[in-house]
């Protein structure tokens, strides 16, 4: 029940903070209109970055506790984080085609690093799918989550420098409305986007969660009942022929 | 009774009576693709017996070595070897158990002699070479010994596995149709080693079909059936009937 | 200048991507469970 | 005997084992040294025949031949373990897990760092690159390039050798994962060319450098988990 208030909650704030980011605020003096991309793309980055942080973390909370709610919160982190990369690409390229005059723009960094992300990750989806049992599944998992978390630093620190040593010219950078400099406004806006966000986020995480649950309790119905089956058949193979 | 002549790696024992039994499990099981291959072993074996595995095809003789020799996890219920948990303590269960599978575990593109010695460097055998000598000739390999595994039978891969056997200091050897695909003089080595394996204390536990050739060797027979204990008989083995009502903790909750 | 189109098409991809993952989830939670206990 | 001694000579054997193997089967090597000179010659079609502009797309060219070839050479390495159940034997061996690890990546390593050699070498007689005149700095490049491709292939080998769909599994984990290994190898590559014009090189053999510790790290630390089954 308490979900599902949140749920309430999160369908709220993120229909307030779309009409605030699209129809009240005013548009950028340099930019137009195309910064009101900024605040959902800016607010998906950040919620992608959580949930492979968080699919990270639970990875080595299965592999330590040997619990597997741990590994049910991997799994919705994965999910969840890659339909905001996702998101956060597009918004990127939507931004970029106005603004750079490209959807693809090979020398920022962020947009590059969230693309490796996003292979990360569906990657780390698709592995899951190929063993069955949930106890090798989720120790497989974890690793290959943990492994892909800690290259995403790697990943961005070497973006940057391939950018930064390679030509000292800035370009502008989708995240500027987080410069200092901004007009309180549009930070006061973006902060409202990133809050929304992330009440979405953590309802979709429980909800996923609980998804997760259900279906691993689902499995492993079917496999106690498929053991105690065996066992209260015997094992005389006389009775079943 | 063949008198033995082969060397078996010395692991101070101790008197049988006063050891842990070598394997003990409870409501052992264990699911591939969600079908139980095992579905809930409890058996107890002494320490220093001889014991065979029976059953048809499919009734889980295999699953349950290979749970015992740590290569698989279990999906439910534990197992002690040594008196050791195989989940909690699978290093120390590694140093005990020596396991002979259906595949040999060898390298195509190296010598016996190589395989050996890879072995022995693996094990950390004292006194490696004189050793991976000793256990060439035990298995009557020596003459083949710079020859590549790739040209070697089916059989004679068998000896040069079971050779590898030796070069470790288990206390349980746990041994899949050792008899299968060997000639004669092979079959003969097997009879040889259980003899050896014997007076030197180690447990064994062997899944075979040779119950004539086996008679005079063992101490006990455990025979499976889909799955479960089917009977037990003869000396230092026991069993126990699955536990049926309520449902099986998950292997996984108690482990590590 | 404005830009209308791409900041249309941002939004709809992002909220609408949102909601739709939303219902989804419903859809698998209650085919797993049954109707009742959307409530939890 | 202390435990780093004896895990040291553990990954020694296991490593002396996987070279002993490859020089007399040539299962790694052969094969991969004809898909990179295949790729190579590819990439000199698909860019046309203007040899300048091959010349600067050369250190590219270079590290995507090793890294595809080098998905190749570790997939052969674990085969040879699942020739006859050799990967089990293998876990069920008394020996520290990550030296189980150390071992095949150090075989990889051996296997990769021959294969990148010979790679620049054909890069240079096939794109007319002067690769004479900077050998030292493209020496400890691809010797570092070698290693991370060893370091994370030896892990992703290890992650998907028991899956049915591991021809398919194993670049699609690993590529994104050596991203920032290609991207930094390509630089130094390109630094090291030109006479390292902005003085970047060193800092792209630095990146290289913790890219290979850290992924070593990580390979040995959860490796063990991934010969549980």
């Amino acid at each position: 029940m308490k979900t599902r208030i949140l749920g309430f909650v999160a369908l709220g704030t993120v229909v307030a903070a779309t009409a605030v980011a699209l129809f009240v605020v005013a548009p950028d003096l340099n930019q137009g209109d195309a910064q009101r991309i900024m605040y959902p793309h800016v607010a998906s980055a950040w919620l992608a970055y959580l949930s492979f942080g968080v699919t990270a973390i639970s990875g080595i909370g299965w592999l330590w506790k040997r619990d597997l709610r741990f590994d049910a919160v991997a799994v919705a982190g994965a999910e969840i984080g890659v339909m905001f990369t996702a998101f956060a690409i597009w918004g990127g390229m939507m931004w970029g085609r106005p603004i750079w005059g490209v959807y693809w723009q090979w020398e920022d960094p962020r947009l590059t690093t969230t693309a490796l992300l996003l292979a990360l990750y569906v990657g780390y989806l698709l592995f899951r799918r190929l063993t069955d049992d949930p106890e090798r599944r989720a120790t497989r998992a974890a690793i290959v989550g943990i492994v892909a978390a800690v290259d995403i630093p790697i990943v961005h620190f070497s973006v940057e420098w391939w950018r930064g040593l390679h030509q000292t010219a800035t370009i502008a950078s989708p995240d500027r409305v987080l410069d200092p400099a901004a007009p309180p406004v549009f930070v006061g806006t973006l902060l409202g986007m990133l809050g929304a966000f992330t009440i979405a986020w953590l309802y979709l995480m429980i909800r996923r969660y609980q998804l997760a649950r259900a279906e691993v309790a689902r499995e492993e119905a079917v496999r106690i009942e498929r053991l105690m089956a065996a066992r209260a058949a015997g094992p005389s193979a006389e009775v079943a022929r | 009774m063949p008198q033995t002549t082969i060397y078996v790696s010395p692991r101070s024992l101790g008197a049988p009576d006063r050891r842990p039994p070598s394997v003990r499990t409870t409501d052992l099981a264990r699911l591939f693709a969600g079908s139980p291959a095992l579905a809930g072993v409890s058996i107890q074996v002494e320490a220093a017996r001889t014991i065979a595995l029976l059953g048809p095809n499919g009734a889980g003789k295999t699953t349950l070595l290979r749970l015992l020799s740590t290569v698989i996890r279990p999906s439910y219920g534990s197992a002690v070897v040594d008196g050791l948990d195989l989940t909690r303590n699978t290093d120390l269960v590694r140093e005990r158990v020596a396991y002979l599978s259906h595949d040999t575990g060898l390298y195509d593109d190296l010598t016996a002699r190589e395989n050996l010695a890879f072995a022995a460097a693996m094990y950390g055998t004292p006194d490696g070479t004189a050793r991976v000598d000793r256990a060439l000739r035990d298995v009557g390999l020596d003459d083949r010994a710079a020859d590549r595994v790739r040209d070697f039978s089916a059989g004679m891969r068998k000896r040069l596995a079971l050779g590898r056997i030796l070069l470790g200091s288990p206390s349980l050897v746990l041994l899949d149709e050792p008899y299968a695909a060997l000639d004669t003089e092979g079959m003969a080595i097997v009879d040889e080693l259980l003899v050896a394996w014997r007076e030197a204390g180690v447990s064994v536990l062997l899944a075979s079909h040779a119950t004539d050739r086996l008679a005079p060797l063992l101490d006990g027979r455990i025979v499976l059936e889909r799955g479960l204990v089917a009977a037990v008989s003869g000396e230092g083995v026991g069993s126990a009937p699955p536990s049926l009502p309520g449902v099986p903790a998950p292997a996984a909750e108690v482990a590590r | 200048m404005s830009d209308a189109e791409f900041v249309i098409a941002a939004y709809a991809v992002i909220i609408g991507g949102l909601g739709l993952y939303t219902v989804a989830l419903w859809r698998r939670l209650r085919s797993i469970h049954g109707p009742d206990d959307e409530a939890r | 005997m202390s435990a780093v001694r004896a895990e040291a000579r553990t990954a020694l054997a296991i490593a002396r084992k996987d070279a002993l193997a490859e020089l007399r089967g040539r299962h790694a090597a052969v094969t991969t040294l004809f898909f990179s000179a295949v790729v190579l010659l590819l990439f000199g079609f698909a860019l046309g025949p203007d040899s300048a502009r091959l010349a600067a797309a050369a250190p590219g060219l270079l590290w995507l031949a090793v890294v595809f070839s080098g998905i190749l050479a570790v997939n052969r390495l674990h085969l040879l373990e699942t020739d006859d159940g050799a990967l089990e034997q293998l876990a069920l061996y008394p020996v520290a897990r990550r030296a189980i690890y150390a071992g095949k990546a150090l075989g990889g390593f051996a296997v990769m760092l021959v294969l990148g050699l010979v790679v620049l070498g054909a890069v240079g007689v096939l794109f007319a690159v002067d690769i004479a005149s900077a050998w030292l700095p493209l020496l400890i490049t691809v010797v570092l390039g070698a290693a991370g491709i060893a370091a994370v292939g030896t892990f992703y080998a290890g992650v998907t050798v028991r899956l049915r769909a591991r021809e398919v599994m194993l670049p699609l984990l690993m590529l994104p994962v050596l991203a920032p290994l290609l991207l930094a190898a390509v630089k130094a590559t390109a630094a090291a060319l030109a006479g390292d014009p902005f003085g970047e090189l060193g800092a792209w053999l630095q990146l290289l450098a913790a890219f290979d510790v850290i992924m070593l790290v990580a390979g040995a630390a959860t490796y063990g988990y991934l010969l549980e089954d």
